[in-house]
C-alpha cells in the first residue's frame, strides 16, 4: 500500500511538535467538524502563547473540545474569530474574561471574511476587496476603495503553522471525505497551514474513496490520526 | 409546488441571449466540459458582438482531448461565424503557429479583441465575480506584460498584481447530471471552469446528460447547488460528443 | 399601555414567513429568525441556506433521528430535503457575498430609519460575535429583521440613529416587531401592519424614529 | 563543435526526473517535461498535478479506452488511478499559487541568468498562450526548466536578459538542456554538469549568458 502520509494512532503523537507561540487553525462549526481529539491532546500537552484562528472561541461548551477550550485552558495569547462570545449575551465567554484582564488579544472578524481570508492564505493571494463590514467598526484601520461605485475594504490573508481538522474518512494519500455539515471550515483551513493534521473515523487504502466525493485532496494533508471516538 | 428548471431544448434555453452579451462557456478545452448543444444553438440563433469568457478562444483546428483526433464542436464555431467581438482567455491560439485558429486569423485582421489572462487568474477572477469579491492581489504575472496598466503593490515582501472580478450575462456550462432543482454533479476532469462560472453569471444554463429527481444525487458530490442554476437542458445524445464533421459521435 | 398584549414570537415568525416567496433562497439567523422555518413549506419551493454549508435543509428531525453532523448555523439539528447539498463554509459565504441569497432574516438590537442594523454587540459587553450577519448585510438582496419593539427597560429599538455598534449600514428593508410590520423607505419607517388592539399613536410613542402610517393600515393576522 | 552529439529529449527528461524527491507533488508542462514521468527512479512516489483539475494522475489511457472526462492539461487521456481526486480550475490554481506544488517542470523559449523565464510567446507571432505557466512560475516551490540549449537557428536560449515576453521573474531554479545542467545562483548561472563529450568552454560557446564555471564540472550521469 502506498502510504504517503503518516497515520498516527495517537493524537498526542500527532501534535507533539506544536510549539509555544504557534499559530493554529482549528476547524469546525458548532459540533460538526471539530477535531476534538487533537484539541484534547493539545490541552494535555499544555503548550502556551498560541494564536488560534477558529470560527468560535468562547469555550462555554464544556462537552465540546473546540478552539474555545484552548482559550479556557489559558493556552492562548490571541484569537482571531467570529464568535468570541456565546450567542446568549447574558453569558460571558472565556475570551471576554481574559480580555478584560488584559491576558488575551481578540481579533473579531465577520464570519465570511474569516473564511475568505483563510482561503486567500491557502491559495496564495495577497489580499482582496469586499464590501463586508463597510460602515461598521470592522472597517476601522483598513484601506477603503471604490469599485463599481461601491465602497470596499481591503482584507488580508491568514495563514498558520498548524491546522487541526476533522473528517469522516481519509485514504493513505491524505484525501478526505466529509460527512454532511462536517465540511465547514475544514477544506479551507486544510490549504492554509504549513502542517495540516486531520483526525478521521476511518483510514482506507488509496482507491477506497469515491474520487468525486473527495472534498480535500491529499496534497493539503500532512498527518492523519485515527480517532478513538466518533 | 413543483420546481423544475428543465427546459425543453437548447434552442429555447438560449432564446434570450442578445447581441453584445457577455457569455462564459466551456470547461478546460476538451469536449467533456463543453456545452456543445448550447454552442450549436447559439450559432443557429446568430447573435453577434458577443464577449466570450473561456479558457480558450476556440480550438477549431486542434483536436484537444478528443479521441481519434476528431475536431470537437466548441465556441470556435461562433468565432468562425463572425459572432464574437471579444474573447477573455488564457489559451487564445493553437500551440502551433502553422495551424492558426479562426480567432488568430481574425485577430491579425483586427476584427476581434483579446484580453489575455493567466489561467489561474482567469479562474480566480470568475470565482471572485460569483463570490462578491471585487478584486484581489495575486503574485501571478508580476513583472510581466500581464501587469501592465494594473496596480502593482508589494504585500508580504512580494509584488502582487490587482485583478478584478469577472461577471457575465450568461454562463453556458456542462455537467454530467442534474436534478430538476438545478443541482449539478460533474465527472472526472470536466469540473474545471464550469464550477466557478456557474456562480458568476446572471443566467446560468447547464447542459447535462441526464436529469434525475431531487434526492437522487449524492449531496456530498453536488458541486454546483441548484441556487446558482436557472436552466437545465438535457443533451439529445447523452454520453456522446459533437464533432465538426459528423454531428454527434462517440 | 404596556399591559396590552403584544404579538407572540410565533405570530411574528408566521407573519414574516409570508414575505418569503417560492423560489427564494433564504438565510435564517439564530434565535427568533429560526422560528420562521416552522411556517414555511418544506417542499423544495424555497431554499434554506445555512452559513455552515448546508443548502436546502428542512425541518427539525424527530427525536432520536438527529444526525450529529447535520446542524444549522445555530447548532440546532436539521434535516436535509431531497436536493439538498453540502458546501464548505467559504463557498457558503461566496453565495452570500456574491448576491445569491435573496433574503436574510436576522435578529436585531436596533434598526435605524436609514435601515442601519446593530445586532452583534450588546453594551456594556466588551466582546460580541458578528458571526455571518455582517456578510449577510452586504450580500443578501434583502435583509428582514425580527425583534422585540423595545428593550427590557422599555427603550425603543426603532431609532433615528443606532447607538450600538453597526452590523451593516443601510441594509434593512423590513422589520417585524411584536407591535407591527415596518417597511424601511427612503423617507424612514412606514407602519404597514399593526398588532391587534394597538393604535398607531401608541406604537409611535414606543418608537424613537419618526413613523409614517400607510393609508391602509391593517392588523397583523395569523 | 556543434556536430557533437547532444542529449536526446528522453535523456533530458531522465536527468530532470532525478530531481524529483520522494513524495513530491509535481506539475509537468507540455513537451519534454511530459516525458519526465517515464523516468522517475524506482522506489520514489511522485504525485502529479494537472491544471485540468486532477491530482494523482496515473498512466495514459490505452487507445480505445479514452474517457473525455479524464484528461490532463495537455489534452491527453488518463487512466483512472487509485486515490485520484478531482477539483475545479479555481482550486487547481489555488494549489499552485498557494505554494502546494513542490516542483514544476516547464519548457522554455529563454531563461536568463537571473532565472527569468520566457515561455509563452514568440514575438514574431504576436499572440500566444499563457495558460497555467504564469501561475506556476509565481506559485510552485521550485521551477525546473527542461529545454534545448539553442533554438532552431542555433541561437542560445540561455541568455543574459530575456528578449521575449516574460512568464515570470527570478523564478527558475534549475535548467536542464541537451548540453548542460545549470543552477541559478545569486552569482549567475552555475554550470553544474555537461553533456558527455562536451567541455565547459564548448558549452559556454553555445551560451549567451556568462556561466559561472567551477573547477570540476562532471558529465551528466544517469
Amino acid at each position: 500500500m502506498i502510504s504517503l502520509k503518516p497515520v498516527y494512532s495517537s493524537a498526542d503523537q500527532a501534535v507533539a511538535d506544536i510549539f509555544e507561540g504557534a499559530t493554529i487553525m482549528v476547524a469546525g462549526f458548532a459540533r460538526p467538524g471539530v477535531p476534538q481529539e487533537l484539541v484534547k491532546a493539545l490541552i494535555r500537552k499544555g503548550v502556551g502563547k498560541l494564536t488560534v484562528i477558529a470560527n468560535a472561541a468562547h469555550g462555554t461548551r464544556e462537552d465540546l473540545a473546540d478552539a474555545g477550550r484552548l482559550v479556557a485552558a489559558g493556552l492562548v495569547r490571541k484569537v482571531i474569530t467570529s464568535f468570541p462570545a456565546p450567542t446568549r449575551a447574558s453569558v460571558e465567554g472565556y475570551p471576554e474574561k481574559l480580555y478584560r484582564q488584559g491576558k488575551l488579544e481578540v481579533e473579531t472578524v465577520p464570519q465570511g471574511t474569516l473564511s475568505e481570508r483563510i482561503r486567500a492564505g491557502g491559495i496564495g493571494l495577497g489580499g482582496f476587496w469586499v464590501r463586508t463590514g463597510v460602515g461598521t467598526v470592522f472597517e476601522e484601520g483598513k484601506e477603503k476603495r471604490l469599485f463599481n461605485g461601491q465602497e470596499h475594504i481591503l482584507e488580508r490573508p491568514l495563514r498558520a503553522d498548524f491546522a487541526l481538522l476533522r473528517a469522516r474518512v481519509a485514504d493513505a494519500l491524505g484525501n478526505l471525505v466529509y460527512d454532511k455539515a462536517q465540511r465547514n471550515f475544514n477544506p479551507t483551513m486544510a490549504m492554509a497551514a504549513a502542517v495540516t493534521i486531520v483526525e478521521v473515523d476511518e483510514v482506507v487504502e488509496p482507491g477506497g474513496l469515491d474520487s468525486e466525493s473527495i472534498a480535500t485532496p491529499g496534497i493539503f494533508i500532512d498527518r492523519i490520526v485515527k480517532a478513538q471516538s466518533g | 409546488m413543483t420546481v423544475s428548471k428543465v427546459w425543453p431544448s437548447a434552442r429555447e434555453a438560449v432564446a434570450d441571449v442578445f447581441d453584445g452579451a457577455v457569455i462564459m462557456m466551456d470547461g478546460f478545452g476538451g469536449p467533456g466540459g463543453m456545452a456543445q448543444e448550447l454552442i450549436l444553438a447559439l450559432r443557429e440563433r446568430g447573435v453577434r458582438d458577443l464577449t466570450i469568457i473561456s479558457n480558450t478562444a476556440g480550438l477549431d483546428s486542434v483536436s484537444f482531448g478528443t479521441p481519434g483526433g476528431s475536431l470537437p464542436v466548441n465556441h470556435g464555431i461562433l468565432v468562425a461565424n463572425g459572432q464574437v467581438r471579444k474573447v477573455i482567455a488564457s489559451f487564445p491560439v493553437s500551440a502551433s503557429p502553422s495551424r492558426p485558429t479562426s480567432f488568430e486569423l481574425l485577430y491579425r485582421e483586427g476584427k476581434v479583441e483579446l484580453e489575455l489572462v493567466p489561467q489561474g487568474t482567469l479562474a480566480e477572477r470568475i470565482r471572485a465575480g460569483g463570490a462578491g469579491v471585487a478584486a484581489f492581489y495575486t503574485p501571478t504575472g508580476a513583472g510581466t506584460l500581464v501587469a501592465e496598466g494594473k496596480e502593482v503593490r508589494v504585500l508580504d515582501g512580494r509584488e502582487h498584481v490587482l485583478e478584478t472580478a469577472l461577471k457575465a450575462d450568461f454562463a453556458c456550462i456542462r455537467a454530467w447530471k442534474a436534478d430538476r432543482l438545478g443541482n449539478l454533479v460533474y465527472r472526472g476532469s470536466s469540473r474545471n471552469f464550469n464550477v466557478p462560472m456557474a456562480t458568476a453569471a446572471r443566467v446560468v444554463i447547464a447542459e447535462v446528460d441526464e436529469v434525475v429527481e431531487p434526492g437522487e444525487l449524492d449531496p456530498e458530490v453536488i458541486l454546483t447547488p441548484g441556487l446558482y442554476v436557472k436552466r437545465v437542458v438535457v443533451r439529445r445524445h447523452p454520453g456522446k460528443i459533437y464533432t465538426r464533421e459528423q454531428g454527434a459521435a462517440s | 399601555m404596556s399591559e396590552k398584549e403584544r404579538l407572540s414570537r410565533e405570530l411574528m415568525a408566521l407573519r414574516l414567513a409570508r414575505e418569503l416567496k417560492p423560489g427564494m433562497v433564504v438565510n435564517l439567523g439564530i434565535g427568533m429568525p429560526t422560528l420562521v422555518s416552522d411556517y414555511i413549506p418544506h417542499d423544495g419551493s424555497l431554499v434554506l441556506h445555512s452559513e455552515n454549508g448546508v443548502i436546502g435543509f428542512g425541518p427539525t428531525p424527530r427525536e432520536g433521528e438527529e444526525d450529529p453532523n447535520l446542524v444549522n448555523a445555530g447548532g440546532g439539528f436539521i434535516t436535509l430535503l431531497p436536493g439538498g447539498a453540502f458546501v464548505s463554509h467559504a463557498d457558503a459565504f461566496a453565495m452570500i457575498r456574491g448576491g445569491h441569497v435573496d433574503v436574510a432574516v436576522l435578529g436585531g438590537l436596533q434598526v435605524s430609519e436609514q435601515g442601519d442594523l446593530a445586532n452583534w454587540l450588546v453594551p456594556p459587553r466588551a466582546l460580541g460575535s458578528p458571526g455571518g450577519a455582517v456578510d449577510l448585510c452586504v450580500g443578501a438582496k434583502q435583509v428582514f429583521v425580527v425583534m422585540e419593539h423595545t428593550t427590557r427597560d422599555g427603550k425603543p429599538r426603532l431609532v433615528s440613529r443606532c447607538t450600538y455598534s453597526l452590523t451593516g449600514a443601510r441594509c434593512v428593508s423590513l422589520v417585524m416587531t411584536d407591535l407591527g410590520l415596518f417597511q424601511v423607505t427612503p423617507q424612514g419607517f412606514l407602519l404597514r401592519e399593526i398588532a391587534p388592539g394597538w393604535t398607531a399613536a401608541e406604537v409611535r410613542s414606543l418608537t424613537e424614529a419618526p413613523l409614517a402610517v400607510g393609508p391602509e393600515l391593517v392588523e397583523v393576522r395569523a | 563543435m556543434t556536430t557533437k552529439p547532444r542529449l536526446e529529449r528522453e535523456v533530458i527528461a531522465m536527468r530532470v526526473a532525478r530531481e524529483l524527491p520522494d513524495g513530491a507533488y509535481v506539475n509537468l508542462g507540455i513537451g519534454i517535461p511530459t516525458l519526465v514521468s517515464n523516468y522517475v527512479p524506482e522506489g520514489r512516489v511522485v504525485i502529479y498535478h494537472s491544471e485540468s483539475g486532477v491530482l494523482n494522475c496515473g498512466p495514459l489511457a490505452e487507445e480505445g479506452e479514452e474517457d473525455i472526462d479524464l484528461i490532463n492539461a495537455g489534452g491527453q487521456f488518463l487512466k483512472k488511478a487509485p486515490g485520484m481526486s478531482f477539483f475545479h480550475s479555481a482550486d487547481a490554481f489555488g494549489m499552485i499559487r498557494g505554494g502546494h506544488i513542490d516542483v514544476a517542470v516547464l519548457g522554455a523559449l529563454q531563461v536568463s541568468e537571473q532565472g527569468d523565464l520566457a515561455n509563452w510567446m514568440l514575438p514574431s507571432r504576436g499572440i500566444g498562450n499563457i495558460g497555467g505557466a504564469m501561475d506556476l512560475a509565481a506559485g510552485a516551490k521550485r521551477i525546473i526548466v527542461a529545454m534545448e540549449h539553442t533554438d532552431r537557428d542555433g541561437k542560445s536560449k540561455v541568455v543574459r536578459r530575456c528578449t521575449y515576453p516574460l512568464t515570470g521573474r527570478r523564478c527558475v531554479d534549475l535548467v536542464v538542456t541537451d548540453l548542460a545542467v545549470l543552477k541559478v545562483t545569486p552569482a549567475g548561472l552555475e554550470l553544474r554538469e555537461v553533456a558527455p563529450g562536451w567541455t565547459p568552454a564548448e558549452v559556454q560557446a553555445q551560451t549567451e549568458a556568462t556561466l559561472v564555471i567551477p573547477r570540476d564540472v562532471p558529465e551528466i550521469a544517469l
